[in-house]
């Protein structure tokens, strides 16, 4: 059975991730960013995913300037059309708040994607590399963890450990991991029967310089997929956990709190929740476009223009 | 190509002729992205009679083979030019690129067949094999009844020599070999009685004797049932064996048509001169890859001795003496001294219940050549892997120099691990893409832990310049290399280290006859220079006469036949061998 | 040999289950406050909270609980609820049911739906339609799903158009379906969810079986167009269509938190949310078996798809 | 339409007999409870408002009135109170109410292995004893003169002796016909109830949900016909509904912040006083209750007869940082605030304060936990946090929070002398008599308390214009105090 239901697994895995499997060997080298920018995709992506960051981390310099307000600042009463968005659920401008939003949001995503990277990279490629038993019992913990949902899991953690920056980032980035490990793994297999990995250990090449040197390189066009793929998934959570309530605490300007506080009134002011969403959609939108460029432009030399 | 190309003619055949079935006239085909694939190409198809079309991968060959069905591959469009066929009692032509779909879809399959080039692929694996050839009947609407279209399935199976039965039918595809795959698809082609059979590349991939049994199938169907038949193939040997004319095929032109005696025998064009010339003969009658070693422009003519003669001696004994320690050092050199080179004596090895290499005995001198053969699958990979310490699951015993080999390559002493480098057989895969070719070659120096970053690269330098690729390949990528260069690149990398023993695995087999030969002619050269001893693994016996001094056949894990190539030629004692021998197409 | 590897599957997912059980069980051990505590809230005086520990038999220590908990789930008893001294499987039966009902709908319309829109993008593939397509099923497989669930209630039942209702109000006695309206906006928000990656998967398998040797061979053999689709293309991308699906419908499992949380649906999402805030363990525990057993189900289903539509996995294995 | 209800029986006309009231709130969980002494969360006190008659009550303007006790008179010293039984009272089953009920009510109440909610309120009560066939006599061991208050509340409901909490027989105006926990309760009138001016209900149901926002759709979409508690910031938007009225009710309910004072650095009275300057209570009351609600002026019982006015405290940025500055902080401290979702208004209230405290460089670190762990182990010890309480009287109110054996004293309060007044005040039973001591202690609390209490929250409350006989009511509780024996489903 190990061999059909592994490559089973593998398909499940590769599936997922956008369905074009990407090898990366009998390619000719050229700028992995030309190739993405070479896509309309890609381009629509980088713009959106620039324009959410620049508000992001330009937004909070932007304030005083912008809207005259600050984030926490009470400038009437809640819920009522003061200024351009209105104002939120204790009076506070949506559009300051909204300015002040996005930071935490994506500092949190990315770091508990590079976490999730890391651990899922180094598990995956130390499974495939070693093989045997170690993979066995690898693949199969990481069943049992992929059988536990994530939103379970961050939801248990943080009614343990408490909804702090730390928590979050840790529990996704783990409960990432075990899925890009499938995918470090499967890339790696690809690349381990490759001669060229043989011809390493041949000269008795040290073998974490075997998975440093020969290995990591070769698997980066998968794995900088499942990294934007990733990145649009903890966004996603991340601003899920804030709208069930168990993200960011106030006062904290957040986008997905921001949406917790403000749905009730969607009917009346459905801009402080609105303007968050837009932002986020417009964010996952971008770097999923991204994702799905990186997978073409590593799964073809040649791009259509 | 903006040139227009003139076909050389050996005869008039092509000439409008009541024998012709069908007929291409200046077709010229090219992407949606308006490139020419082709560039106006003639010929004709007889009844009776096959035509085979060589030329290099890319030059076109399948293009124009699919065209005759009016099919062209997504990405690909009809420019311009004319197919025009003859069906059987029909007098008047139809065009077949000027049809319609729902005509164009009843002369495939029926009219005109195909057979694809490879069965494992072409065959739908979800079906079973008698339901796709009746699949061609039910569309086709063969005879008039059920068990009309049943019995013409049993019979077309029986024709091609597999079994006509309901089990058989029953199978799926993977349940069968290679060469049975490949008669269901002649089967497949042949049910409808067409007009026109076009091949492509339908032996590649099977071994000689499977090859030599299809293409006797093929023969016979075709002139029992008076077929016109285009074969595709880059292997002269087999067009020689099987065409009645052949055509050649450059870069999307045809350069030269006629007769198969008259164009092989007098080539006419550059380009055809220049493909026979690089066909391993096994009689040897010619040298192959002469000069074709230097020929990639050779930068600099600076010397590259890569391997002193006093080398055996002097350093490796010190190692030996390392390996052993100093109170074993005189006992190891003097093993050294009287030893082979090298000595492979019961090397057997199983995996599962399957025995892969059973007992085998080799020995290399210095500057020998043996040349390993043996068909797909019996064992040359492994037992060349076990000699480079890749493979440590066997038993037995590899010696260098008389010093017993650590099985693992890992647990060998640097100078046994510099003395034998082994070559892969996939220049495609055998380097890091991700790394420059310098980066790749410099590894073997690095971990031998040999001088320092300049020196290293000055040797690695010295190694390109002495396959003839030249220092400026030292900062680019396999990527941007093709095949040959990759494969030059790659025995560098072996040769960085100044070894004594080059293993090379089947390293000429995925590039083009004209490559190989230059290779060929590349490691010619070599062993002249360096001394070096050699392990050549071929599944190719027609290169035995080329390369080789010795000859050892490998069968089913064993050595069946061994000794100087000539004698092993001209009397092979194993049955095996001899067959072997006698299904080469003779060129 | 088929048998077999179905049965070395069913010992696998028994053994993600059990190693399951124990995660589950060690997390909710480290849940911090107890249930007393959790029900009794303001007055929670010491005594008041002994009293109810006892009467919860939360005096024993761990493994025992784990145990006669571990007991309880082959016999399909999932203990006591904490909370509300009731059994939870009947403290679950009917969330169980309203998840299904969420969940089943959303299936059974985006399995087919994505399939479809896969073999059809796949079959026009590089063209406008194609092209706008994939942009769209990227826009939504790319929104979480409060994001989808939000537009749609802005613009289906609050800001722009007031004509579907935007929470689910069963009355007591009532069950969710007696409302069809109200199942509307969250079924179309996973459905949304869903199909996205079901249509990509779709496509990208269908181009590559369409590329693949033996559907040209069907077309030069003369094939019709659909029946080259319909009987040598579609069978050959199910398989692993079947997976995504599968990874879809396990994710719904748990996904549906939200999309419940969102709607005020009364199902399993809700009820763990619920349960985690009023540390009713054996809630939790129960749920996350549930949703972990979907997902083995799910899985070795798949598998089994996978499996029959390739003769070469189903004979050789 | 908002604004009191004075309005509201006109649109529901005359009283009207018959009918179902069907009344939304939220929370509620599968913990919820139809036992008469243990009531947590809102459903519960709804429930045993409705289910169980005390022996005494409160008016809707806070006054104590008789129930079941037709008096409730205490003897000279305020050691023995003697509660004598309405004459005709009856349970649910038609039984009579003895005294033998009563005495096992408080008994069970008081029960020392299973102490209920209101047991801490008796704890200087001796003996229950029944003297006659219609009195009881309740002797303490320390003068009581609050006894009636005690009495008064909600988790004093009178049961038979013969009680099975799991199918009560009921002593209120309705009797319980089904319960599903954290789903829904339906109670059906008591005939045998002793008020024979209400009842006009045939049957009642308590609803519960999630939250306000499923509440809120729910009444909209007619599912419910009156909802408890309301988001304030959402009041003028349902009210402008036609078909709505608003239930505006003021009440003497209070968010506190709470500063323990036995820790720094609240153990500073001046740091406690500075934090006291740094809110704008005005603004409180607008961004956390949007304008429904009493500017609060450090001290509880706000509807107490001897209730002081004081000057009103107000934000006086300068003078608390000037305070600061001598309590050693020139360049403000750092504080962490817990809080929680208590309450509506409670995690707001905090968001607020960290604003406006930062104007005086205090910097306040928010820690937003969930209910369960606010509650949880280190319930009444965190330095700085936030908790509600329901409308209580001054006396009564510094029993529960501010004595040292107080069962919740979250501020950690515990003055000799302040414990001294109170008790002396709370012997004497007549209001009047004990002015001059309430004041004493107010004023100890006004200038050196560990509480900060910057308004009164209103009881908000929405209801179809077709019901009737709802009117504010300064309890806190809900809809009229769940008083629904007096409501009525008028003609639509
Ligand atoms: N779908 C396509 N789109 C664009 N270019 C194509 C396509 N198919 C083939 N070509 C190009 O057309 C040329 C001829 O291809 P073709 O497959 O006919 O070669 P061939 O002679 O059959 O080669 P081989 O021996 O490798 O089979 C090649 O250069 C190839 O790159
Ligand atoms: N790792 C392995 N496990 C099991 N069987 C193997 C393994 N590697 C090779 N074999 C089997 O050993 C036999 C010999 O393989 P080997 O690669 O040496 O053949 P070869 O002569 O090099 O063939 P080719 O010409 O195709 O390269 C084959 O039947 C192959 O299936
Ligand atoms: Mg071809
Ligand atoms: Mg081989
Ligand atoms: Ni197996």
């Amino acid at each position: 059975m190990s061999t059909n239901t592994n490559s089973l697994d593998d398909l499940k895995s590769a599936a997922v991730d956008g369905g074009e499997v990407p090898k990366e060997s009998q390619t000719t080298y050229t700028p992995f960013f030309k190739r993405v920018l070479a896509q309309k995709q890609g381009k629509i992506g980088l713009v959106l995913t620039i324009i959410v960051l620049l508000l992001a981390f330009c937004g909070p310099l932007l304030l005083p300037w912008a809207t005259g307000n600050t984030a926490t600042e009470f400038v009437a009463k809640p819920f009522s059309p003061h200024g351009l968005f209105g104002s939120d659920n204790l009076g506070r401008d949506v559009l300051s708040r909204f300015f002040a939003g996005g930071l935490t949001l994506i500092v949190y995503s990315v770091l508990a994607t590079a976490l999730g990277m890391i651990l899922g990279a180094i598990i995956g490629m130390l499974a495939a590399y070693v093989g045997g038993t170690f993979d066995a019992i690898v693949m199969r913990l990481n069943d049992v963890i992929l059988a536990v949902p994530q939103l379970v899991f961050a939801l248990l953690a943080i009614t343990v450990l408490g909804p702090q920056g730390w928590v979050l980032v840790t529990v996704i980035g783990v409960t990432h991991a075990p899925r890009i490990a499938r995918v470090a793994r499967s890339a790696t297999l690809g690349v381990i029967t490759e001669d060229y990995i043989l011809a390493a250990e041949m000269y008795a090449m040290p073998r974490w310089k075997v998975l440093l040197r020969e290995l990591l390189p070769n698997i980066t066009g998968p794995l900088s997929v499942e990294a934007g793929l990733r990145l649009t998934y903890s966004i996603g959570y991340i601003a899920s956990l804030s709208f069930l309530g168990l993200g960011l605490q106030p006062p904290a300007a957040d986008w997905g709190l921001m949406i917790n506080e403000n749905r009730i009134a969607l009917s009346i002011q459905p801009w402080g929740v609105l303007l968050p969403v837009i932002a986020i959609a417009l964010l996952t939108i971008g770097t999923n476009l991204l994702a799905d460029s990186f997978a073409r432009a590593t799964a073809s030399t040649s791009v259509e223009a | 190509m903006t040139t227009e190309t003139t076909t050389v003619r050996h005869d008039d055949a092509n000439l409008p002729n009541e024998k012709i079935v069908l007929r291409v006239t200046d077709l010229k085909i090219a992407t949606n992205a308006g490139d020419e694939i082709l560039h106006g190409v003639n010929f004709a198809l007889s009844r009776g009679e096959i035509l085979g079309l060589v030329g290099e991968s890319g030059s076109g060959k399948t293009t124009a083979g699919l065209a005759c069905m009016g099919h062209f591959r997504e990405g690909l469009k009809f420019a311009s030019g004319s197919v025009s066929l003859w069906p059987r009692g029909d007098d008047t032509a139809v065009e077949v690129v000027e049809l319609d779909e729902v005509a164009v879809r009843s002369l495939r399959g029926s009219r005109i067949a195909y057979i694809p080039q490879d069965p494992a692929l072409s065959l739908n694996p979800a079906m079973r094999v008698g339901e796709q050839i009746r699949e061609v009947l039910d569309i086709h609407k063969f005879g008039s009844s059920e068990a009309e279209r049943s019995e013409r399935v049993a019979a077309v199976l029986v024709d091609v020599g597999l079994s006509g039965d309901k089990a058989y039918q029953k199978r799926w595809p993977h349940q069968l070999s290679g060469g049975q795959q490949q008669r269901i698809g002649i089967a497949m082609a042949f049910a409808m009685y067409p007009d026109v059979l076009i091949l492509d590349e339908p032996t590649t991939g099977l071994d000689v004797s499977t090859q030599a049994v299809v293409l006797d199938t093929i023969r016979q169907m075709t002139v029992a049932n008076n077929v016109a038949g285009l074969y595709i193939t880059h292997d002269l040997a087999v067009i020689k064996d099987i065409s009645d004319r052949v055509a050649v095929m450059l870069r999307g032109d045809l350069v030269e048509e006629g007769p198969v005696e008259s164009v092989l025998q007098d080539p006419q064009h550059e380009y055809t001169k220049m493909l026979m010339s690089a066909v391993p003969d096994l009689a040897g009658r010619k040298t192959i890859g002469e000069g074709a070693a230097a020929e990639p422009e050779p930068e600099s003519k600076a010397t590259h001795i890569l391997v002193s003669d006093k080398e055996p001696k002097s350093e490796d004994s010190s190692e030996a003496a390392q390996a052993l320690g100093s109170a074993d050092s005189a006992g190891g050199a003097a093993a050294s001294a009287s030893a082979p080179l090298l000595q492979v004596t019961d090397v057997a090895l199983a995996y599962g219940k399957a025995q892969i290499l059973d007992g085998i005995n080799l020995t290399l001198e210095p500057g020998d050549c043996t040349l390993l053969l043996g068909e797909s699958g019996s064992g040359k990979t492994t037992l060349s892997r076990c000699v480079a310490g890749l493979n440590d699951d066997y038993s037995g015993a590899v010696a260098l120099r008389g010093t017993e080999l650590a099985k693992s390559t890992r647990k060998r002493t640097n100078g046994q691990r510099v003395g034998i480098q082994y070559v892969f057989q996939s220049p495609f895969s055998s380097l890091n893409p991700r790394r420059s070719i310098g980066q790749s070659l410099t590894v073997p120096l690095e971990m031998s832990g040999e001088g320092t970053a300049a020196s290293r690269k000055a040797k690695v330098e010295e190694a390109l310049d002495s396959v003839r690729l030249g220092r400026s390949f030292y900062h680019r990528r396999p990527g941007d290399l093709s095949g040959g260069e990759r494969q030059r690149a790659a025995i560098a990398r072996a040769l960085v280290n100044e070894p004594s023993v080059l293993v090379c695995d089947e390293i000429t087999s995925a590039l083009d006859v004209s490559v190989q030969a230059s290779i060929i002619g590349l490691l010619r050269a070599l062993r002249k220079e360096h001394q070096l001893a050699m392990l050549f693994v071929t599944h190719n016996i027609a290169l035995s006469r080329h390369i080789a001094d010795n000859l050892a056949v490998l069968n089913k894990g064993k050595i069946v036949d061994y000794g100087p190539t000539a004698q092993v030629l001209e009397n092979p004692q194993h049955e095996y061998t001899r067959t072997l021998i006698a299904d080469v197409p003779k060129f | 040999m088929f048998a077999k590897v179905i049965g070395r599957r069913l010992i696998l997912s028994a053994f993600i289950l059990l190693a399951v059980s124990l995660i589950v069980f060690g997390a909710t051990l480290l849940l911090p406050g107890d249930a007393a505590r959790a029900i009794l809230g303001q007055q929670a005086t010491p005594e008041r909270i002994a009293a109810l520990n006892e009467q919860l038999g939360l005096n024993q220590p761990a493994w025992q609980r784990y145990f006669s908990w571990l007991g309880g789930l082959f016999v399909g008893d999932f203990g006591t609820s904490t909370a509300s001294g009731g059994s939870v499987a009947e403290l679950l039966g009917d969330r169980v049911g309203n998840s299904f009902i969420l969940m089943a709908a959303a299936a059974i319309i985006s399995v087919p739906l994505g399939i479809g829109l896969g073999v059809y993008q796949a079959l026009h593939r590089g063209g406008r339609r194609d092209q706008a397509m994939t942009g769209l099923s990227l826009v939504f497989a790319a929104m979480p799903e409060f994001v989808i669930g939000i537009g749609l209630i802005a613009i289906f039942a609050t800001s722009v158009f007031q004509i579907l209702p935007a929470v689910t109000l069963a009355p007591p006695g009532e069950p969710v379906w007696g409302r069809p309206e109200q199942l509307i906006l969250p079924t179309l928000t996973l459905i949304l969810v869903v199909t996205p990656y079901i249509v990509r998967m779709m496509r990208a398998t269908m181009i590559e079986v369409l590329d693949s040797g033996f559907v040209e061979m069907a077309r030069l053999k003369g094939v019709p167009e659909t029946r080259v689709i319909m009987r040598h293309a579609v069978p050959h991308a199910l398989g692993p269509v079947a997976q995504v699906v599968a990874i879809q419908l396990a994710w719904l499992a748990g996904g549906v938190v939200v999309v419940e949380f969102l709607f005020r649906y009364p199902g399993l999402g809700q009820a763990l949310i619920d349960a985690v805030t009023y540390r009713d363990v054996q809630v939790v525990q129960a749920i996350s078996m549930l949703v972990a057993a979907v997902y083995v189900v799910v899985n070795l289903a798949a598998d089994i798809v996978g499996i029959l539509t390739n003769p070469k996995l189903r004979s050789a294995a | 339409a908002c604004g009191t209800a004075t309005g509201s029986s006109l649109d529901a006309g005359k009283p009207v007999k018959g009918g179902t009231l069907r009344a939304g709130v939220t929370g509620g969980n599968a913990a919820d409870t139809i036992d008469a002494h243990i009531p947590v969360n809102s459903g519960d006190i709804a429930r045993t408002v409705n289910l169980y008659n005390c022996l005494l009550s409160r008016t809707d303007d806070y006054k104590i009135q008789p129930e079941l006790a037709e008096s409730f008179e205490p003897n000279g010293d305020a050691t023995v109170w003697t509660a004598t039984i309405r004459e005709g009272a009856k349970f649910s089953d038609g039984r009579d109410i003895t005294p033998d009920d009563v005495v096992f009510s408080f008994e069970r109440i008081n029960d020392p292995d299973d102490p209920k909610a209101a047991a801490a309120s008796f704890t200087m009560l001796d003996k229950v004893v029944a003297t006659g066939k219609r009195t009881v006599e309740f002797r303490l061991s320390e003068p009581n003169g609050l006894l009636n208050d005690s009495v008064s509340e909600y988790t004093t409901g009178i049961v038979p002796s013969d009680y099975d909490p799991k199918n009560p027989v009921c002593s209120g105006p309705f009797k319980l016909k089904s319960h599903d926990p954290g789903q829904s309760t339906v109670m059906e009138r008591n005939d045998y109830y002793w008020r024979k001016d209400g009842g006009f209900l045939d049957e009642a149901a308590i609803l519960n949900f999630n939250d306000s926002d499923a509440l809120i759709n729910a009444l909209l979409s007619s599912q419910v016909d009156a909802i408890a508690q309301i988001p304030l910031a959402l009041v003028e938007v349902i009210g402008a509904d036609e078909r709505m009225n608003i239930l505006n009710s003021k009440t003497g309910m209070w968010l506190p912040f709470t500063m323990r004072v036995d820790r720094p650095p609240f153990d500073d009275v001046r740091v406690r006083q500075a934090f006291r300057l740094v809110v704008d209570r005005d603004q409180m009351i607008e961004q956390v209750l949007s304008g429904f609600g009493t500017v609060g002026n450090d001290m509880f019982g706000p509807l107490s007869e001897n209730f002081p006015d004081f000057p009103q405290r107000k934000q006086d940025i300068p003078k608390a940082k000037k305070l600061l500055a001598e309590a050693g902080y020139p360049d403000g401290l750092e504080v962490e605030l817990v809080t929680a979702p208590i309450q509506s208004g409670v995690v707001e209230a905090a968001q607020v304060f960290a604003q406006q405290a930062a104007e005086a460089g205090i910097r306040v670190k928010i820690r937003k936990v969930d209910a369960t762990t606010f509650f949880g182990d280190e319930y009444l010890s965190w330095d700085f946090a936030q908790d509600f309480w329901y409308t209580r009287d001054f006396l009564p109110q510094c029993v529960s929070c501010s004595m040292d054996e107080s069962p919740f004293n979250e501020t950690h309060w515990d003055d000799a002398d302040f414990t001294k007044i109170v008790q002396k005040a709370r012997g004497i039973p007549d209001s009047a008599d004990r002015k001059n001591l309430e004041h004493e202690a107010q004023k100890v609390l006004y200038d050196e308390g560990g509480y900060i209490i910057w308004g009164y929250a209103n009881q908000v409350d929405a209801y179809q214009k077709y019901v009737g006989g709802l009117v504010p009511n300064a309890t806190g509780r809900p809809l009229s105090g769940w008083r629904l024996d007096r409501v009525w489903i008028g003609k639509v």
